[in-house]
């Protein structure tokens, strides 16, 4: 379980300017396995919420707890993919995806299987040997996903993982997602600014409020799994939950 | 292929066209400025004689070994010191202190404590040309974008293993450049140490034909030297282009 | 304001007639009244050489070697109008020395062996070539020369990283203070008398402001008698310009432990033609010199 | 303990300095101790000022002549094709040049004076510039330009508002090199031929075996490029605190 | 009006790969006014086409041509809205804002109106002072946007500008863009990968098929202006449009 105890966030400046609160007093207990979202509007807080769970940047109070022990850092159990994507630019894409398996001391056949695996997965294949300067906006966020796949995180912090997607690969991934999530049981921290997406994929809704960000309202999503897009889509209570959360975020900014 | 080349340096063709007709023109004595022609002609003449190689050898021995150990050393120091809070106070300081210190000025006591040979001369390459290495490593270091280093953290990286696989060549085009600014420094300063104390090497051809009014056999090392630097300028371009293909 | 301007090269030792004129100008007739010197140091006289053949400066301190080799290689046309040091019997005469304890005792027992000798290509450096030569080793290969400033000798030669060094004055009193020290020739075994250095300008100056260099050379005669008349000027003045304690200086300096200075500054053309004949014939110097050729009586000091 | 970081660093360089002194006993190397007399009686005296403006106004008149042609140059550059096919072979050619080895022959043609030290500390630091020059302007973003040019800024508009900007951070780390590049030329060129000046200060003594006044000098030169580095890295804060620097929070853990 | 004539593009590669060809043929005319919208697959080459369209990078085939004539790279009449944002990071939110104004020479006080007056259409007035990498992702996007805006090309070249938004903030600079568009009759040239987005704004949607990127289909958008969004969404056209043009993107990739 993780567990954020009254976390917060103040960010100082570099020019000596004021300092920016981003964070006020989050509390919140993400379950193993659970897939929990988090929504709010532009500048609210959650990039900044999702490193300081990924253990990248200090909080200015609070804790967060894995598993009732304070993070000391990143750690392979906890896989992000960032907002920005932050390939490795002297990598092609395949490097880039094998880059976490080779550091995990995965042997060579495995990660090669894995790597072809999930170029397959986000439909690369053909563009493994591109450096990421060569890849459309979408490429790269696609490969981004993959090289945290690749190493099997228990939990990712994904940050608008799909932001960049055309809907239909879009679609396809969320499907991917929902598959690997259910047959490895991840635990699944996610930022998104699509609250059909949040409805279709999440157990739990965290909606949070702008600057300093706090959390609002925590809504359970209480639709049966495994969730078949087109039956949800015709699914009273997910409508009824677009529009509830959709309505909450309207006097959110 | 060579009319490529040729066109590709046209500007330094042309520049020598106009020294060549300068001092020909009879405006500057054939001392000041002998004509570029006879220089090289003296150049080529120098480079098929071996005392002249030797002393090329020697001069080359110098350069490359005080700028191996200081690109190695340069590195290593300006990314390790760029990891850590107390690595980074002292790193600011020292350089601050040290850096801008002529070190030519203590050439003396090197050669005092370490003889007159090579090992003063390598040292002095070393103390002056490390700089830049260090300088661009550790500055370098210090702006690789935040989020890769924290990819790779995530994917179970070392903080050893970061510097190695992430922030090193993160900084591949920074540190390449103070590189070429160290070879170039190199070059200047072991020439510098030969002329201030002659012995042998390209340094003291030089202050030799200087001090005997050879003014054709002045140009032949400086024509040298600069032509190892631009060689070996040339190829560390090319290893940038070679092994930064990646970079913008 | 607009006083005619003099650019006169100087280099160490030796030259305390022009650092009184530097110094203390108010003691002389013309400096800083008619004319006005700028000054410019150099390390020894091949620069100052190259520096007269640039028009970069209008006089300097020169030996007879650089002087040949202006001429001959750099076409330079000067006059040779005052003298600065010279050697001869009962004064000093720069020499090399070795450790008491070594078994060094000729040129044969350097071969193989680190010498030091200061600037080559200068005055110093053809003397030992030339005694080396005479003993039978070849410089260039029986033995491995370095370029050593006089200052260091001493120091490198008690570290044993060479087996003989050239001393010259402070530095040779200040080693023979100390002990330890042996000498193994001096340069007036191969000559005597032998001139060092003296004072040179250009022709095109002398020619061309004969009125100036007059006044010069009229001070600079005036510059010599004083310091031979007044020694503790002359040690005061090089201490402020050498930075030498006036004790260390003390010990030698104007005495019989020093170069022979002449009397007004006189330059010794005899010695100096010798000295070109030896280096014509041993090679060094290309063409064949004439001191004649240098002269310009009208505008050297004369005896009084 | 990190704001007195300068503090330690140089109380432990002096320490080092004491250390080494007192270990070799040799009389070129005196120690810090023994150097500090004659420092006092360089500025007692009043005697350091002049060699001190010397030195500074010939550095500082180079650098003022390369500031103003190598920034223009380097950042065409960077930016232009032709520019850059013209320039950087020469570049290449004369950046390994030993610019000291040039010393004598400069005097030769432009006399023994300040003329000759100026040029010489000119093209020494302006090539640094025009080279880092070169290498920000051209790693500028493109979508940067773009934006510029999609809104009407001209061709110079964009190397002065864009380029210019955008590769200040780079440009900077050439400006410090070049400082760093000036110190050595500033005093090689004062003792290659000596009229006054720091470096004429420092080689003389040693030529006259004055250790401790060699020393002496040489410590005003460190703290002069202190000074100078210092005031500069001032300037280069003030003018890149908007660049995007990692911030202290490296993950210490683990 | 802006003619594409035959646009095609293929990248070659630095590092001496193969080339990508990117574009093929491209052939449309976009009337004056008009609001056309791109989609397709991510990789397609819509970013490469608007590229084109500016004046940023040449066609290595084929003409643009703007009123007859062919392009001659960027000018103010045709103002883009990057993807990746590309705001000058030594300008403050404000100053970046400002910048295209002082190209313009627009006088001082109206210069300065008008950045105070996008600033509160992007919601932003209290961050004028930072600098952009102080700003979180769709505080960057809002800048960029508010930074074309504010010069007034009379085209608009925009590349997924509504990305990196929160639905919220989205539907509000949906609804400010129209108003914007209606008022002044810019002429629009839209990337996006939301289908709602695009048949909410357009009069016209591009559909391109996957690399080397084509046109696969050519929609007009027939719904009544000025619209509407609760009518809208309720209009039977739209849905039907919503999911013929969906149905598109599904057998495109
Ligand atoms: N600089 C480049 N060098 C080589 N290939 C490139 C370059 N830029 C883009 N490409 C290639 O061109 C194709 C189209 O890229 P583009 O960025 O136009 O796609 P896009 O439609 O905007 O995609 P997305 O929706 O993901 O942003 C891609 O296959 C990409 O790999
Ligand atoms: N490095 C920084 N320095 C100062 N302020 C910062 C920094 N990073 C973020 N902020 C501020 O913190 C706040 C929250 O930023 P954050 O990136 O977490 O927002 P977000 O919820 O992810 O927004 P978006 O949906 O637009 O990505 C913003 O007001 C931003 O200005
Ligand atoms: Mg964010
Ligand atoms: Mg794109």
């Amino acid at each position: 379980m993780i567990r954020l105890d009254r976390v917060s966030k103040t960010y100082t400046r570099a020019g000596g300017g004021e300092p920016v609160r981003a964070l006020s007093e989050i509390s919140a207990d993400i379950a193993d396995g659970a897939f929990v979202t988090i929504v709010g509007p532009s500048g609210c807080g959650k990039s900044t919420l999702l490193y300081i769970v990924g253990g990248f940047v200090p909080a200015s109070g609070g804790a967060v707890l894995v598993e009732g022990k304070p993070i000391a850092g990143p750690g392979p159990d906890r896989g992000p993919v960032f907002q920005e994507f932050a390939l490795f630019p002297w990598k092609t894409v395949r490097q880039n995806i094998r880059f976490g398996l080779a550091e995990q001391n995965v042997p060579r056949a495995e990660a090669d299987r894995r790597v072809d695996e999930l170029l397959d997965l986000v439909h690369l294949r053909q563009y493994a040997a591109l450096y990421p300067k060569e890849l459309s906006g979408g490429m790269k966020q696609r490969v981004a996903i993959a090289r945290t796949l690749a190493y099997r995180p228990r939990t990712l912090l994904m940050d608008e993982p799909f932001g960049a997607l055309d809907a239909h690969t879009r679609a396809k991934l969320q499907d991917e997602l929902l598959q690997i999530w259910e047959r490895e049981r991840k635990t699944v921290l996610f930022i998104t600014h699509g609250v059909d997406e949040a409805v279709y994929l999440s157990d739990r809704i965290l909606v949070m409020s702008a600057a300093p960000g706090a959390i609002k309202a925590d809504i359970a999503v209480d639709l049966p799994r495994p969730r078949r897009r087109e039956e949800l889509l015709r699914h009273p209570r997910y409508q009824e939950l677009v529009i509830e959360i959709g309505r909450m975020m309207d006097t959110t900014a | 292929m060579i009319l490529r080349a040729l066109r590709s340096c046209y500007s330094v063709l042309l520049l020598l066209a106009a020294w060549e007709l300068f001092a020909r023109s009879g405006m500057v004595p054939r001392t000041l400025l002998p004509p570029v022609s006879l220089v090289l002609q003296r150049t080529a003449i120098a480079l098929a004689t071996d005392t002249f190689v030797a002393d090329l050898a020697t001069t080359l021995f110098r350069l490359l070994a005080g700028l191996a150990l200081a690109v190695g050393l340069g590195i290593a120091l300006g990314v390790i010191s760029a990891q850590t809070r107390a690595g980074r106070a002292i790193f600011e300081p020292l350089v601050r202190v040290l850096g801008p210190l002529p070190k030519i000025a203590l050439f003396p006591v090197l050669l005092l404590t370490l003889g007159f040979d090579n090992t003063p001369r390598i040292v002095l390459v070393l103390i002056d040309a490390i700089f830049p290495v260090m300088l661009a490593a550790h500055y370098a270091a210090r702006a690789v974008d935040e989020k890769l280093i924290w990819s790779a953290r995530a994917a179970g990286t070392s903080p050893t293993g970061c510097v190695l696989r992430v922030i090193l060549p993160a900084a591949m085009p920074q540190i390449l450049t103070g590189i070429r600014v160290a070879a170039v420094i190199a070059c200047v300063v072991v020439f510098l140490s030969e002329m201030v104390q002659p012995g042998d090497g390209l340094g003291d051809q030089m202050i030799r034909a200087a001090r005997a009014f050879r003014s054709v056999d002045m140009f032949v090392p400086i024509v040298v030297i600069s032509g190892l630097g631009f060689i070996l300028d040339t190829l560390l371009a090319l290893v940038r282009r070679r092994a930064l293909g990646w970079a913008g | 304001a607009d006083l005619p301007t003099l650019r006169v090269g100087w280099t160490v030792p030796a030259e305390e007639a022009k650092w009184l004129l530097m110094k203390r100008p108010e003691l002389f007739q013309g400096i800083n009244k008619t004319y006005r010197v700028e000054w410019f140091q150099f390390q020894g006289t091949p620069p100052i050489a190259q520096a007269l053949v640039a028009n970069a400066i209008d006089c300097g301190t020169q030996s007879p070697i650089s002087f040949a080799q202006a001429v001959g290689e750099g076409d330079f046309k000067g006059y040779i109008l005052g003298s600065l040091a010279q050697e001869k019997a009962g004064y000093f005469s720069v020499y090399w020395g070795t450790l008491d304890g070594s078994p060094i005792r000729s040129a044969q027992d350097l071969k193989g062996k680190t010498v030091a000798s200061t600037v080559f290509n200068g005055g110093i450096y053809f003397y030992l070539l030339e005694w080396l030569k005479k003993g039978g080793v070849d410089p260039a290969k029986d033995l491995k020369l370095v370029e050593i400033p006089f200052p260091q000798v001493e120091d490198q030669l008690r570290a044993g990283r060479i087996a003989a060094g050239p001393f010259a004055q402070p530095f040779a009193s200040r080693a023979e203070a100390r002990g330890g020290i042996r000498k193994i020739f001096e340069m007036s075994e191969l000559l005597s008398p032998l001139t060092d250095t003296f004072e040179s300008c250009r022709k095109d100056i002398a020619d061309g402001k004969p009125d100036l260099i007059r006044a010069y050379m009229a001070d600079f005669k005036a510059a010599t008698k004083h310091a031979i008349a007044h020694p503790e000027d002359a040690k005061k003045v090089t201490s402020e310009v050498t930075k030498i304690d006036y004790a260390t200086l003390d010990k030698y300096l104007m005495s019989e432990r020093d170069f022979y200075r002449d009397p007004v500054g006189r330059p010794d053309f005899q010695s100096i033609q010798q000295t070109w004949d030896l280096f014509t014939r041993t090679g060094y110097i290309k063409q064949k010199m004439n001191a004649a050729d240098y002269q310009k009586p009208e505008l050297t000091p004369a005896n009084d | 303990m990190i704001r007195f970081g300068p503090l330690i660093v140089l109380a432990a360089l002096l320490a080092l300095w004491q250390a080494a002194g007192m270990a070799m006993r040799v009389e070129t190397l005196p120690t810090p101790l023994a150097v500090l007399p004659e420092l006092w009686a360089l500025f007692a005296s009043g005697e350091i000022w002049g060699d001190l403006r010397a030195s500074l106004y010939r550095l500082a008149a180079g650098f003022v002549l390369a500031l103003a042609t190598g920034v223009p140059l380097g950042i065409l550059c960077g930016r232009s094709a032709a520019v850059r096919g013209f320039v950087s072979p020469l570049l290449a050619l004369f950046y390994p040049v030993p610019k000291a080895a040039l010393i004598p022959i400069l005097m030769l043609w432009l006399g023994a004076g300040d003329l000759s030290k100026i040029t010489i500390i000119y093209l020494s630091v302006t090539l640094p510039i025009v080279y880092h020059g070169q290498q920000g302007a051209a790693a500028v973003e493109e979508k940067l330009v773009w934006s510029a040019r999609a809104m009407g800024t001209g061709r110079a508009g964009v190397l002065l508002r864009i380029i210019l900007p955008a590769s200040l951070p780079e440009l900077l780390l050439g400006v410090r090199v070049a400082i760093v590049i000036g110190l050595i030329v500033m005093i090689s060129s004062e003792m290659i031929v000596r009229q006054n000046g720091l470096g004429y200060d420092i080689f003389n003594a040693m030529d006259m075996a004055q250790y401790r006044l060699t020393y002496a000098v040489i410590v005003v030169v460190a703290v002069l490029g202190f000074v100078l580095d210092a005031t500069f890295e001032r300037l280069r804060r003030r003018l890149t605190f908007w660049a995007p620097e990692r911030q202290d929070q490296l993950p210490t853990g683990a």
